[in-house]
């Protein structure tokens, strides 16, 4: 992790760290909080706690999003408190979900625009002037456009990959495969690395080619307090219990000093934590498909 | 006579049953979510449940903590991408029924889940759409569920995350807006859009849900009265679907 | 499958039957041609043998299309004798493969047009005016567009399905998914039909929900001369046998006596055509994943 | 001294060797495929071969009869839908190669494989673009596989399904079109995007091709010469990779 970030994430850069609550890569993030980035424009449909902790130590300039809340469980402090003008000053880019995903639905299909319905009657494009509109050349109709997001970095967690980064993702799929297809550079983190032949056994489930990658990380509970479906759980005790340590920002300053600064890297990190083997998933396996002819 | 239930158990209760066996409903977290779990339970078994984050026909075996959790997963009829739910689900036309939280809803059913006071420098900033601002465009109709309280039913939203009185969409109907609160039912008038006084809960009078809304409420001609939980609902509520008071101690 | 084609297949309709290659559905399509529809007009990528056996017997008005050959053997004789004037006339309307899957795309989206950087230098749009242009908010850029197909009726053939609908398939996945999305009404045929636990036990699989099928049909073999990845090879000595029958239109009349008209349904088409278990699939079954938590 | 080998072995051959390893290559059907399995036998072993049906990285067991045959999908790294393949992989600029075939082929490398004669009423119906005007228009260079005759090589074509002279692109790089005859290699000017003529197989003179060519042929000042098929690679064609004759004997 540490080379992949030291070579692919650069300050300045526009990054991307997706997963919509499934899959979310706190191992890189914190890799990123380690190497001291600035200036990053962090865009993430859901911020959730790992950009919460990237904001809190001034990793960021600017934070592009849709849903800022801890889910189910309370507030991103540290996004709130900059904000709310109450600490480092951030830029904000809002859209709401169906926003961000067709902004990387366009960067995907590398076009400068998506088209949706949606928008009239609110009021997110008195506040982001980067959503317009068009007119069907068919019909008339007046429609609502955001503008490709293509970010400079983008880091997918996956379940599985071979060593050239074909990357499988089962459960929530999020906006994982757009976000990697819109980037310039990718960096693919698994929970196993497994034989090639494992991959082309079941090729349907293939979200990210190699092609695409330029590099694969292999980081066992990497996405904690995230989960991996199959591998395990979301730890729902930690997001509640952020909702204290991130108000307090001393709380919050001796957390990332015992978890984030104070390890080396994510096995440290796993060994600090303790216990997250009560959070390994049961076996709920289905049965496999014939791709014979 | 205090009730022998909460008025979060009530609103789930009541949310509940705004909801027909059958029907596609994109469900949020916590009271919504509860709310729809009830049904399955009770009159509404083949309610297809839709989430956000992608599971279609999800089986929850436990209480979701979050619109992501894995339990949404498993067992589930279809997993598919953020893109697909809302351009071919959502967009197309598919969901019937989107229920909402609000942290202000004004008089024509309006949600502001974005910003208290100015949206540079607020004086307390929300999370946001998510998914709301679209599925309150798209859904059939919409529920939202929400405590009676004038800092939250306002003559105007700070800010308007979700937009209530709706344009006339590709379907060429527009979608009703219920609105179950604490005390009572508010429900769009279909002509004018604004939000009227539909139905009691029982105990309560008018004057005491005018009370907690920031305009002048009109009412519909004739109340409908909306009766107690039921033991079945309660228990259900309490002993199987929130155990823990997740949600229901709120 | 008779009841459903009598039912959602109406004369004048605007039909899909798709499947690219993988899983193309001949039962509907001799069902349709039993019941003498008329005046359809059929959509698909690649007309294949089965809309040339549509067209040959007169369902057709008019045919939407990106590439209409009989692949890797021949020519579709049927639609080159109407198309070159010795034949019934049959319009055209006619796209490339991207533009006919960005077609489905809108469609399924519920959006009038879609975007694409397309076109320029090619002489389709001079023969198609529905190819327009729009421009982009943003950069300027003139960039192509297509309208929205939406299907009066679709047909998605699918290895298997639980009794609501909810189709599964794996392998070749074409444009299945935009067009069933895009339909009024939809018919699922299947292979075979599973309980609806196998389903929910790997939905990740599951490409059409039952929330929007109006009919699903079990008729193993029904892709028959197409084929069904993991239950059914290809047949390519059909195909090939087929440039020599549908070139000479006095023996396409005999095949379609024999193998249309002269059975009563696909059980009798299997029965008639003798031997097809030599197609049968090997096997090559890949491994289940775990969705536990 | 007639050839051990035949024309279409020499186009195949040649093609094979217009990829470099670990490139990515949108594949159709026939020689295409038949020189693409060629390479990868080779010295392009890594080389990824993507169809428009939507296999990535495919490793055919037997030589495909359709770009949508069942031994694509097995054992290959990705299958995705054509939506992906088009917006995501074609669009996107992820191919590298394009390999495409031509009925008939202009002076700046315009194809038709649309019709002969009038759109309306034409003498014949050919299949039409399938992907063809896409992969023109979005592969980063392209290979074009046709033998030599006036009737194909043509001053104008009657229909441009896939455009030649291609216009700059979002990468910034006008991409180049080599054309692989029976022949020679012919190859797009970078100034002016006009075919000229660029290699000559063994035993074949300017004059000679420039007889199958309906437009003045010009040549790069410096003429490569191709050299023939190899023992090992005309062993793969004919005992590995198409031994039942399917494309080779034509």
């Amino acid at each position: 992790m540490r080379e992949a970030i030291a070579a692919h994430v650069r300050d300045g850069d526009t990054v991307v760290i997706e997963g919509f609550t499934h899959l979310i890569c706190f191992a890189a993030g914190h890799e990123i909080i380690r190497q001291g980035r600035r200036d990053l424009t962090l865009c993430r449909l859901t911020p959730d706690l790992i950009y919460d902790q990237m904001i809190a130590v001034g990793c960021a300039r600017k934070l592009v999003f849709s849903w800022a809340g801890n889910p189910g469980a309370g507030s991103l402090h540290a996004f709130r408190r900059a904000v709310e003008g109450k600490g480092p000053p951030l830029q904000l880019e809002e859209y709401s979900h169906f926003g961000m995903v067709a902004r990387l639905s366009a960067g995907a299909s590398r076009l400068p625009f998506w088209t949706m319905r949606n928008y009239s009657g609110t009021d997110l494009p008195a506040v982001n002037p980067a959503i317009r509109t068009v007119t069907c050349p068919y019909t008339g109709e007046i429609l609502a456009t955001v503008p490709a997001l293509n970010p400079d970095v983008t880091v997918v967690h996956a379940q599985r990959s071979d060593a050239q980064g074909n990357a499988q993702i089962w459960g929530l799929l999020g906006v994982q495969k757009e976000a990697a297809f819109a980037s310039e550079r990718v960096i693919v983190v698994v929970e196993e690395l497994v034989d090639q032949s494992v991959i082309r056994s079941d090729p349907n489930r293939t979200v990210i080619p190699g092609m695409i990658v330029d590099a694969v990380v292999v980081e066992p509970w990497g996405a904690h307090p995230s989960y991996a479906q199959g591998y395990y759980d979301r730890d729902n005790e930690f997001y509640i219990a952020w909702e204290g340590v991130s108000r307090d920002s001393a709380a919050l300053s001796r957390y990332l000093e015992e978890f984030v600064y104070g390890v080396e890297d994510r096995r440290a990190y796993v060994v600090r934590c303790g216990g997250l083997e009560r959070l390994r998933a049961a076996e709920r396996v289905c049965a496999g498909v014939n791709y014979g002819f | 006579m205090k009730p022998s239930y909460s008025p979060a158990e009530m609103m789930t209760v009541v949310a509940a049953r705004e909801l027909s066996d059958g029907e596609v409903v994109f469900v949020g977290i916590g009271l919504p979510n509860l709310a729809c779990n009830l049904a399955r339970e009770t009159h509404a078994p083949e309610l297809v449940l839709i989430y956000e984050s992608g599971a279609v026909g999800a089986v929850p075996e436990r209480l979701p903590v979050s619109i992501g959790d894995p339990a949404l997963v498993t067992g589930s009829l279809m997993v598919c991408s953020m893109a697909d739910v809302f351009q071919c689900f959502l967009q197309n036309g598919r969901i019937q029924v989107g229920l909402l939280g609000a942290a202000q809803i004004d008089r024509y059913g309006n949600i502001n889940t974005t910003v208290v006071g100015e949206y540079i420098a607020p004086s307390v900033r929300l999370p946001g759409s998510g998914g709301a601002a679209e599925i309150a465009i798209h859904a059939g109709r919409i529920v939202v569920i929400a405590r009676l309280d004038r800092r939250v039913f306002r003559e105007r939203v700070d800010f308007v995350t979700s937009p209530g009185r709706r344009a006339q969409r590709h379907g060429g109907s527009i979608g009703s807006t219920r609105v179950i609160t604490d005390k009572a039912v508010l429900e769009s008038d279909p002509e004018s859009g604004e939000l009227v006084l539909a139905a009691l809960y029982p105990g309560v009078d008018a004057a005491e849900v005018a009370a907690g809304v920031g305009w002048e409420l009109h009412s519909l001609g004739r109340l409908a009265e909306v009766s107690s939980p039921t033991d079945q609902e309660l228990q259900l509520l309490r002993e199987v679907l929130d155990p823990k008071r997740l949600y229901l101690k709120r």
